[in-house]
This record gives C-alpha cells, structure tokens and sequence, in this order.
C-alpha cells in the first residue's frame, strides 16, 4: 500500500513539502512506517531515530496497524507558546 | 456551582489581542465571573507568551540546523489542526484535574505573530496561589512537548 | 530604552479594582507600554491574590489563636505606613535585579477588602517565562515575609 | 527614659491597644526595649521570643540604640498577599 505521512517543522523544512509517499507492505505497523520511511527518505532519517506519529489526530503507539485511509502524521520536536 | 472546573481552550488565527480574546471568551465570561465572585478563587494568574526579536530556540534553518540569534520581525506558527486544538483541551482539562484548579483558559495562536505581539494567553484560578503557579508550569511545559504547534521565523530584512 | 528594569509600587486604599488601577498606573502607562513592544519581553506574567470567603489562615481571634475555618465578608488589611511601601518598592528592586527581570509592579490594598475582591496585584515582564515565574514566587514568599501589612477577618453573621 | 513602641496583628489584637509604653534606662538597645517590653506587658511575651523591630520606618538589628524621638515598631508575623 501507499501511505502519504504528514511532515511539519525541521521535517518539512528539510523535505521541502508537507508530506511524502511510502510504499509499504500490507497492513503496516507505526514502527514499519518509520523503517520504510526512512529508508525511502534518508533525508528525513534524522526525524526517525525516536518518532512519534499521530493517528487520525491522536498520538499512537508504534505497534498501532495502519490502514489506506488513516492519517498519519509525523510529530517532530514541537514548539508552542 | 458544581465542583467541575471551568475549561476553555482554544487555537485562534493571528496573534492574540484584546479583541480577539473578548470575541473568543464571551460565551464563557458569566461562568468565569462566576467562578471568579464564588468566594473559592483566591488566585489568579495569567501568562502570556510574545514573540521577542532574538526568539530563536526551537526554531530551525533549511539546513535543520538550530537558528543563531539573529533579529526576526515575527513567528509563523503551524497548527496541526484539529489535533492541536483537542490536544490544548485535553491538556488544559489534565492540569485542571491534577492540580485542583478552578478554571483555566488557554488560546494559542496561528499563522503569523509579529514581534511584541502575543502568541499564547494561558489563565488558571485556583484556591492558593501555590497549585496555580505548579500548574502553570506543568501546562507550558507539556504543551512543548504534547501540542502539535511548529514555529518558524520570519528574519528582518 | 535604558537597561534599568521598570519598577512601581503603591499601597492604596480599598479594593484593587481596574478603575483604581488605571489612575495609578496611567503615569506609567507609556513606559510599561515601550518595554513590552521593546522585542525583548518574551513572558509577562501577571497574578491576583483574592479575598477568599474561606480565607483563615495567618489571621488572629482576640485569643491570639489562629481562626478555624469559619466564613467571612471581608479582610481588613493594616498598613504600617509609610515603611509598608518602601519595604514594596524595595522588594521589587531587590527582585527585578537578582532575576534579571525586565519590569514588575506590585500594587497593594490597605483597609478593607471583600470576598471576591483584589487584595494584591504583581504584574512581571521578563525575556523568558523561567525568570517571571521564579520572580513572581520569590516576590510573594518575601512579602509575606517583610512587608508591614497585617490582615484582619470580618466574620459573616 | 519612655518609649511608646507601636504593636501591629496579633500583638495588638492582644493588648486591644496600637502602642504600649516601656519604661527603659539610658541609651537602650532594641534588645533592652524586647526584653524590658517582656517584663512590664507579660501578655506581649508570645510576641518578643524572637522579635523583630522596626526604627524610624527600616528593620534594625537588635543592638541599635534607640534615642526617646525614634519611631520604635514591633513587626510581628505580617499577613500581606
């Protein structure tokens, strides 16, 4: 399946977008997405080392199983306030 | 009055001014006042955060490099939305609970905030001013952590 | 704009409400105004110390013992004045400059203040939210500490 | 000589009073007034244990020699905030 990841901050600045593409197997795992994507996007490796994504806007756990039409988001360092 | 405290929070475009905060606040003003004449508030304390012209930590060049001090004439902030507003809420309604407070109210802004402008108002009242001093701490440093909010600077000519 | 923080205190009579507040800040309004729009202050933090109804501590019954906790309209706050405020004034020096703040006025009320009413007022600017918030409990900790005010309660019948 | 040293709180919800008068010898210091003050308003004793005073508006160390025009305050536990 393909999965378009959300990316903000340094992932963003560094990718030049606000999302890329992984090809991944079926029925992935959150810790999938992260191998794969950072295989796919060594550019993006630095934002992969200790990742948290989100789920449909909720933070996931990284054995979480994603869907097709899950959106997942990669929650780099934030910086509110 | 029931025992519940009083929760507001929200993510606001552009930066937070009187206006904006009268226009987002007044469905809740009764319930605060009320909370606030009820004889229980013996503090309260308000926090705003403004975007300084030498605010650099967190933010990021191209390079993912962190920025020098270098002048900016604002902060961009990119919300996460809706997840950032659920998770201000969710964070708001935990430091309410953990610390015993009466009411707290967070706004964050997104999108552009110019320097001397406020980017986020944070206001709790409580019985004592020790549980409302502890919890604003607790709730700024968790939103560093847990608010999908991302800032990035615009740099002075 | 010099270095020097901006520093007020008063003592003034009754409630600390927002129509008393302006007559005495309105000299100071466009100073306090300057170093907030200066770019430098990235926090301000501004803390209420209410009248609560349940308020009993560090008040006295004609026993010289503390009072449980019993309902009451009103504080009435004795000022030894004029040491209560330059002991303020001084306090506000003493914590603008050991934490590097970069404004601070302390208002307080003197004779009687009722339940739900403003007793205390601290307003802090500072460059980072850290100094504000360690400022602000060193400033409350000192006051209580050194500054001749002393609080009588008003029972309800 | 005589010393009208101001009391405040506590100390003159007790003595029902705003002052009490101490008879002292020449050049007292604010340890003489204290203890002085201890003997001749025993009902005060709860507050002079460990005293602080106030000379002419400032705080002053114990061994400060009072003249008969200063301004002599007992400040016992404020209350402000």
């Amino acid at each position: 399946m393909h999965l378009d990841v959300l990316i903000f901050g340094s992932a963003a600045v560094v990718a030049k977008a606000d999302r890329v593409r992984v090809r991944l197997g079926d029925a992935p795992t959150l810790a999938d997405v992260a191998r794969v994507m950072a295989e796919q996007h060594p550019d993006l490796a630095f934002a992969l080392t200790s990742p948290r994504f989100a789920v449909n806007h909720a933070f996931a756990n990284m054995d979480t199983r994603i869907a097709p039409t899950d959106e997942v988001a990669l929650i780099t360092l934030v910086g509110g306030g | 009055m029931d025992d519940l405290p009083l929760i507001f929070a929200a993510i606001l475009s552009g930066p937070i001014d009187p206006a904006a905060e009268t226009r987002l606040l007044t469905p809740i003003a009764p319930a605060l006042g009320a909370v606030n004449l009820s004889g229980r508030v013996g503090a309260t304390l308000r926090f705003e955060g403004i975007v300084r012209r030498n605010e650099a930590s967190g933010t990021v060049e191209a390079s993912g490099a962190t920025a020098a001090f270098r002048p900016l004439t604002a902060l961009v902030y990119q919300s996460y939305d809706p997840m950032a507003g659920r998770q201000l809420e969710s964070l708001a309604r935990d430091i309410a609970r953990e610390f015993g407070l009466l009411a707290l109210v967070a706004l964050h802004s997104r999108g552009r905030v110019r320097v001397g402008e406020t980017s986020f108002v944070l206001t709790i009242s409580s019985a004592h001013r020790a549980e409302a001093l502890a919890g604003m701490t607790a709730f700024i440093d968790r939103l560093k952590r847990d608010v999908p909010i991302w800032k990035s600077p615009v740099w002075a000519e």
